[in-house]
C-alpha cells in the first residue's frame, strides 16, 4: 500500500481545464521554465484520466456547472488546488453578479494559493505541499465531498438548478 | 440528414481558452458550428461604473490576459483624453515600450498555441520559456509578471530602473537568436505548410464586412493598423513597416504574426534609441475626489489580436457612467469562426481557432 | 495639425443628411453624428456606402435619469482613416431599434449582447438568444438600476469569517506584545 | 514438467518486457523533456504512472465490452510477445508461417481497444478508433511489404528461422535490404504512434482519442499495452532488419530504434489522417518496393 501511495503522490495527472485568468501562468509552470514534468505533473485531455483539477481563478456561474461536473468524472483519490484570491472571497470581483465567490462550498479544495495571480513558483510550491500531504495522508477532500455531499449539493443548488447541471453520483 | 454531434470545450486542450464550440459533423467534415462564450464573463463593465476612476486601474489589465498592458494604456488614454492629461513624452515612450514588449509576449504565446494545436509540441516549450524572458523584464520594471498595472492616467508609474534599456537589448539579441530554431522547426516546416496552407481562407471582402481587424485583417491581405491609421502614443515618430501576406488561410496568419514580430523588435530597438529624458508622470488631482469631466470618448488600439477599443462616458462623477470594451476577438471569435469553420475537417479545428487568436476573456469580460 | 478630411466627411453627411442627422467633429479622426431612433437604418447604410465599412461596436448606454439607452454605433473608414460614433436614443420603457444586420452582418453578436445585457428588443435579428449568461433569473445586469452588490450578496452569500478573523488579529496581537515567540 | 517451466519462463518475460516498456517510456520522456530545453520527470515515471493508476479507488465504466477492451489489448500484445524472437532467444511458439500470426495478432490489440472504447460512446472515442483503424491500413502495409523480401530471400515464413538465418554483424539484413529498412522504420512511427503520425491520440483535435473515457485500472492495463508494444514493434524490426544476438544486444537495439522514434517525434507536427495514409502509400510503399530490387540484384 505504501508503494501505492508513494506513486499517488508523485504521478500526479492534471486536468487541461483553464477557467480563468490564473491559465496564464500554467503554461510557464509547464514549460522549459519550470518544468513542472519534473515532478510527474503533465496535462491530461479528459476529466476520466487526471487526479489534479486546478481551479485556475475566479468560476463564472456557467464554468461551476462545468467544474462540478468535470469534477465528479474523475476517478478517485482526487485532489484540487484553487488559484487566486478570487476563489478564496471572491477577490477583485466580490461583487460581481456572476461569479462564485467561496469556492469550497461547491468543490473540496485542498490546497488555495494566494496571490492574483500566483507565480509559477508559488503553483510549484503548492505542488510539492500537496505531494507531502498525500504521503502524510492529510489530502482527503475527496472523501469530504463524498461524506458531505448533501452540504455541497445544497450549496450548489443555490446557484445553479443541479437536476439540470449535476452528474448524480 | 443527422449528424455527428460533437463538443470541444470548455473542458479540451483544443480551445484557446475557455469557451466551448458545439460542432456538427457529417463524417469528417464540419457542416455547422455553434459558438458558446460567457464562461469568463465577469461583468467588468459594471462593476467599472461602481469603482472611482483610479480604482479602475488595477481592473482593466484583467479583461486579456496574455496582453493586459493594452487595456492599461488603453484606459489611461481615454482618461487622459476627457481630462485634457497630456503624458510627457518619456512616459508616451515608456508606454510603446511596454506594448511591443507585451505584443513579443502575446505573439510567443501564440506561436506555442498554434504549434502545439498541430501537434508540434516542442515550439511551444521552447516559445513560452523564451516568453519567460520578457516576462523578466517586465518584472523588473513593473514588479508583476502578469498583470503589471503599470500605466496610469498621466503616466506610468515609475521611471526605467538602471541599465534596463541594455537589458531590454540583450532579450531582443537573444530573442532574434532564437528566431533562426524557430524558423527552422515551425515556420519553415514542411508538414506545417502542407497542414495549414488552403485551409481556413477568410476572403478579404469578408474579413473588412465582419470586422476582422489587426493581423488577421492583414493576412487577408489589407494593410489596416491602427498604428499607422490612428496613429496614437508616438508611433508616427518611429519607423516600421506593416506586413501584408494575403492568403487569408490559416498559414498565412501565421505567417503574420512571424513577421510582425520583427517589426515589433526592431520598433524596441528604436524606442530604447530615442527615448528622451523627462518625467514619467504628470501630477494628477486626488485620486478618491477626482472628477473627470463629462464627454464620450473612444480610443483604440493595435493589439497583437487586432483593434481593442474603450468606449469611455463620464457624467462628470467620481466614477464611470459607462464604458464599454471592445475585444479584437468579438468578431473573428464567434460570427467568423462559426461561418468559416463550416467545411473543414475535424483536425483542422484546433489549428484553425488557434490561428485566429481567439482570446475568449476580450469577448466576454 | 489640420481637420481637413474630417471637414469634408461632415460637408457631404451634411449635404446627404441635411434633415435627419446631425454631424459634429470631436477632434482629429473622431467624428460624431446624432440621428434619430427611426432614421438610424438609412443613415447607417448611407455611412456604409460613403465608406464606413468596418463596424467596431455597438454600445449602450443605459441614461437612468432621462429614462432613456443610447445606442452607439462605431464605425470606422479605411480609406479616409476617420472613426464616426452614430449615436441615438430610444426610450427605457419600450426599448425597440431595428436592427443593422442588412447593412453590417456583424451587428448580429452586439445585438444579442444590447439585447441580453439591457433588454433592447431588436426587430430582425434572428438570432437573440443569450450569450454570455445562462439560466439568468435576474433582470438584464447592465441596466443601472440593477444593483449587482446586492444581487451577488443574495445569491452568493459570503460566509462570515468574524471569528476566525478575530482568532488571527488575536495571534497578532499576542505576537506584537511578546507573548509569543515569533 | 517442461511446459510449465516454460509458462514460467515467459510470464517472467512478459514482466520483464513490460517493465522494459515503461522504463524505454520514461527515458523517451526525458530524451523530448531535453530537446525541449527542459530537465523531464524521472526515468522511472511511466512505473510510478502505472501504479498510481491501479491504485485509483474507483472508475468509470460503461459495459462489459468497455471493461473487457483493454484487457483485450494486452491480451493480444502479450500473444503476439510469445511468438518475437527476442535476440536469439527461441520464442515460445515458432512454426514456418509465424510471421503471418504475429502480424494478425498485431491487429488485435487495436481492435480490442477499438471494440472497448467503442461501448464508450463517447464522440472523441469514436473518432479516434476510426482513425486508429484507417491508420492501420496505412503503415501495416508497408511493414508487410518492408518484410516480404527478407522471406523471399532466405525462403521462410518462420520469425525465428529469418533472424537466426541473418547472423551477427556484418551479415545484418540492414546493409543488404537498407531500403526496405527505411520503409520499416517509417511504418514504426506510425506503429508506435506518435508524430507525425499520432492521429489517433491527438489531444487537441479529439482530447487522446480512444482513451478518453478510460480511467484507473483500464487505463493502467492500457498503459502497460503501450509499454509492451513499445517492445514488440520495435523488436520486429529490430529482429528483422539488425541481426541477432543476446538479449542485451536486442535491448541496445530495440532502445536505439525507439531513440530514432522518440526524437523523430519531437520534431514534427502532426499529419491530418487523410493525409497521413496517402503520405504511407506513396514514399514509403515505393521505397519498400524498391527494396525489393534487392533480391534480383543481391541473388
Amino acid at each position: 500500500m505504501g508503494l501505492f501511495k508513494f506513486s499517488r503522490s508523485r504521478s500526479l495527472w492534471m486536468m487541461h481545464f483553464c477557467t480563468g485568468c490564473g491559465a496564464i501562468e500554467m503554461p510557464p509552470t509547464m514549460t522549459s521554465r519550470y518544468d513542472m514534468e519534473r515532478f510527474g505533473i503533465i496535462p491530461m485531455a479528459t476529466p476520466r484520466q487526471s487526479d489534479l483539477l486546478l481551479v485556475t481563478g475566479y468560476l463564472t456561474v456557467k464554468t461551476l456547472k462545468r467544474v462540478v461536473r468535470s469534477y465528479e468524472q474523475m476517478a478517485e483519490p482526487k485532489y484540487v488546488i484553487a488559484f487566486g484570491s478570487c476563489t478564496m472571497r471572491g477577490g477583485m470581483y466580490w461583487d460581481s453578479y456572476n461569479t462564485v465567490k467561496e469556492l469550497d462550498l461547491y468543490i473540496p479544495v485542498d490546497i488555495y494559493i494566494n496571490g492574483c495571480m500566483p507565480r509559477p513558483e508559488a503553483i510549484i510550491d503548492a505542488f510539492i505541499k500537496l505531494r507531502d500531504m498525500i504521503d502524510k495522508g492529510e489530502a482527503n477532500a475527496w472523501k469530504n465531498y463524498r461524506d458531505n455531499l448533501d452540504w455541497y449539493k445544497q450549496n450548489q443548488a443555490k446557484v445553479f438548478d443541479i437536476n439540470k447541471w449535476s452528474a448524480k453520483i | 440528414m443527422r449528424y455527428f454531434e460533437y463538443f470541444v470545450g470548455p473542458q479540451h486542450v483544443g480551445v484557446t481558452g475557455n469557451m466551448s464550440y458545439h460542432l456538427w459533423a457529417d463524417g469528417d467534415e464540419i457542416k455547422k458550428m455553434i459558438t458558446s462564450v460567457g464562461y469568463l464573463h465577469r461583468g467588468f463593465e459594471k462593476l467599472m461604473e461602481y469603482r472611482e476612476w483610479v480604482k479602475n486601474v488595477p481592473m482593466v489589465p484583467r479583461i486579456c490576459v496574455p496582453e493586459p498592458d493594452v487595456n492599461e494604456v488603453l484606459y489611461a488614454m481615454g482618461v487622459e483624453e476627457l481630462s485634457g492629461l497630456v503624458p510627457s513624452e518619456r512616459a508616451q515612450y515608456i508606454r510603446v515600450l511596454v506594448l511591443e514588449m507585451a505584443r513579443l509576449s502575446a505573439f510567443l504565446f501564440y506561436f506555442a498555441g498554434a504549434a502545439g494545436a498541430l501537434g508540434l509540441y516542442t515550439i511551444p516549450q521552447w516559445t513560452i520559456g523564451d516568453r519567460d524572458y520578457i516576462l523578466d523584464r517586465f518584472e523588473e520594471l513593473t514588479g508583476g509578471r502578469a498583470y503589471h498595472i503599470y500605466t496610469t492616467p498621466g503616466g506610468v508609474r515609475r521611471d526605467l530602473p538602471d541599465g534596463f534599456k541594455s537589458r531590454v537589448q540583450e532579450t531582443m539579441n537573444y530573442l532574434k537568436k532564437r528566431l533562426i530554431d524557430y524558423d527552422r522547426l515551425m515556420f519553415e516546416n514542411a508538414i506545417i505548410v502542407k497542414r495549414t496552407k488552403g485551409i481556413g481562407i477568410i476572403e478579404k471582402d469578408y474579413a473588412m464586412n465582419m470586422g476582422v481587424t489587426g493581423p488577421n485583417l492583414r493576412a487577408s491581405g489589407i494593410k489596416a493598423d491602427v498604428r499607422k491609421d490612428d496613429h496614437y502614443l508616438v508611433y508616427d515618430k518611429l519607423d516600421f513597416d506593416v506586413p501584408v501576406v494575403g492568403d487569408g488561410d490559416i498559414f498565412s496568419r501565421i505567417m503574420q504574426r512571424r513577421l510582425e514580430f520583427d517589426e515589433s523588435i526592431k520598433i524596441i530597438e528604436q524606442v530604447l534609441e530615442m527615448m528622451p529624458d523627462g518625467g514619467f508622470i504628470e501630477k494628477l488631482p486626488n485620486p478618491i475626489e477626482w472628477k473627470v469631466p463629462a464627454g464620450d470618448v473612444y480610443v483604440k488600439l493595435e493589439s497583437s489580436k487586432g483593434e481593442f477599443g474603450y468606449y469611455i462616458v463620464s457624467n462628470g462623477e467620481e466614477k464611470p457612467y459607462r464604458i464599454h470594451v471592445r475585444g479584437p476577438s468579438y468578431t473573428h471569435g464567434i460570427q467568423v469562426a462559426q461561418e468559416k469553420i463550416v467545411g473543414m475537417r475535424i483536425a483542422d479545428v484546433a489549428p484553425f481557432l488557434f490561428s485566429l487568436d481567439v482570446c475568449p476573456p476580450d469577448i466576454e469580460r | 495639425m489640420s481637420l481637413d478630411v474630417e471637414e469634408s466627411i461632415k460637408q457631404d453627411i451634411d449635404l446627404r443628411l441635411k434633415d435627419i442627422a446631425k454631424c459634429e467633429i470631436q477632434r482629429e479622426r473622431r467624428l460624431k453624428l446624432y440621428t434619430g431612433k427611426d432614421r438610424v437604418i438609412p443613415v447607417l447604410g448611407f455611412l456604409k456606402s460613403y465608406g464606413f465599412i468596418h463596424l467596431a461596436a455597438i454600445s449602450c448606454v443605459d441614461w437612468l435619469d432621462d429614462g432613456e439607452f443610447e445606442i452607439v454605433y462605431n464605425l470606422w473608414s479605411y480609406r479616409d482613416k476617420a472613426g464616426i460614433l452614430v449615436k441615438t436614443r430610444i426610450s427605457r420603457e419600450n426599448p425597440e431599434i431595428d436592427t443593422a444586420i442588412p447593412i453590417y452582418e456583424i451587428a448580429e453578436t452586439y445585438e444579442r449582447e444590447i439585447h441580453e445585457m439591457f433588454g433592447v428588443n431588436f426587430p430582425g435579428n434572428p438570432n437573440l438568444t443569450s450569450l454570455f449568461l445562462e439560466d439568468w433569473n435576474g433582470p438584464p445586469p447592465m441596466r443601472k438600476d440593477f444593483d449587482t452588490r446586492k444581487y451577488a450578496a443574495e445569491k452568493y452569500g459570503m460566509r462570515d469569517l468574524t471569528e476566525q478573523l478575530k482568532i488571527g488579529m488575536d495571534k497578532i496581537k499576542g505576537v506584537r506584545d511578546g507573548d509569543e515567540i515569533l | 514438467m517442461a511446459i510449465i517451466i516454460k509458462i514460467l519462463e515467459y510470464i517472467l518475460i512478459a514482466f520483464g518486457v513490460a517493465i522494459l516498456g515503461l522504463i524505454y517510456g520514461g527515458i523517451g520522456r526525458k530524451i523530448t523533456a531535453r530537446i525541449q530545453n527542459r530537465y523531464g520527470p524521472p526515468f522511472y515515471q511511466n512505473i510510478l504512472d502505472v501504479l498510481k493508476l491501479f491504485g485509483k479507488r474507483n472508475e468509470a465504466s460503461h459495459g462489459v465490452m468497455f471493461d473487457l477492451g483493454p484487457v483485450i489489448a494486452l491480451t493480444g500484445i502479450l500473444t503476439s510477445l510469445m511468438f518475437l524472437p527476442l535476440g536469439s532467444s527461441t520464442p515460445l511458439i515458432s512454426f514456418e508461417g509465424d510471421i503471418f500470426v504475429l502480424f494478425y495478432l498485431l491487429v488485435v490489440s487495436p481492435l480490442g481497444m477499438a471494440l472497448g472504447a467503442g461501448e464508450g460512446a463517447n464522440p472523441n472515442a469514436t473518432i479516434g478508433i476510426a482513425r486508429g483503424l484507417t491508420m492501420m491500413l496505412g503503415y501495416e502495409l508497408v511493414l508487410f511489404v518492408s518484410i516480404i523480401p527478407l522471406m523471399i530471400h532466405y525462403d521462410t515464413a518462420s520469425f525465428y528461422k529469418l533472424v537466426q538465418m541473418q547472423g551477427t554483424f556484418p551479415n545484418w539484413n540492414f546493409f543488404p535490404f537498407f531500403l526496405s529498412a527505411f520503409a520499416g522504420l517509417i511504418a514504426l512511427q506510425g506503429m508506435m504512434g506518435l508524430q507525425p503520425f499520432d492521429v489517433v491520440v491527438a489531444p487537441h483535435e479529439i482530447a487522446s482519442g480512444p482513451m478518453v473515457e478510460y480511467s484507473g485500472r483500464f487505463l493502467g492495463l492500457l498503459q502497460l499495452w503501450h509499454a509492451i508494444a513499445v517492445i514488440v514493434e520495435t523488436g520486429i524490426i529490430a529482429d528483422a532488419f539488425l541481426g541477432n544476438g543476446g538479449a542485451g544486444w536486442f535491448i541496445l537495439k530495440t532502445f536505439s530504434l525507439f531513440m530514432i522514434v522518440i526524437m523523430v517525434a519531437a520534431i514534427f507536427p502532426r499529419f491530418r489522417i487523410g493525409q497521413a495514409v496517402k503520405f504511407y502509400w506513396k514514399y514509403p510503399l515505393i521505397i519498400g518496393l524498391l527494396g525489393f530490387l534487392v533480391l534480383f540484384i543481391w541473388r
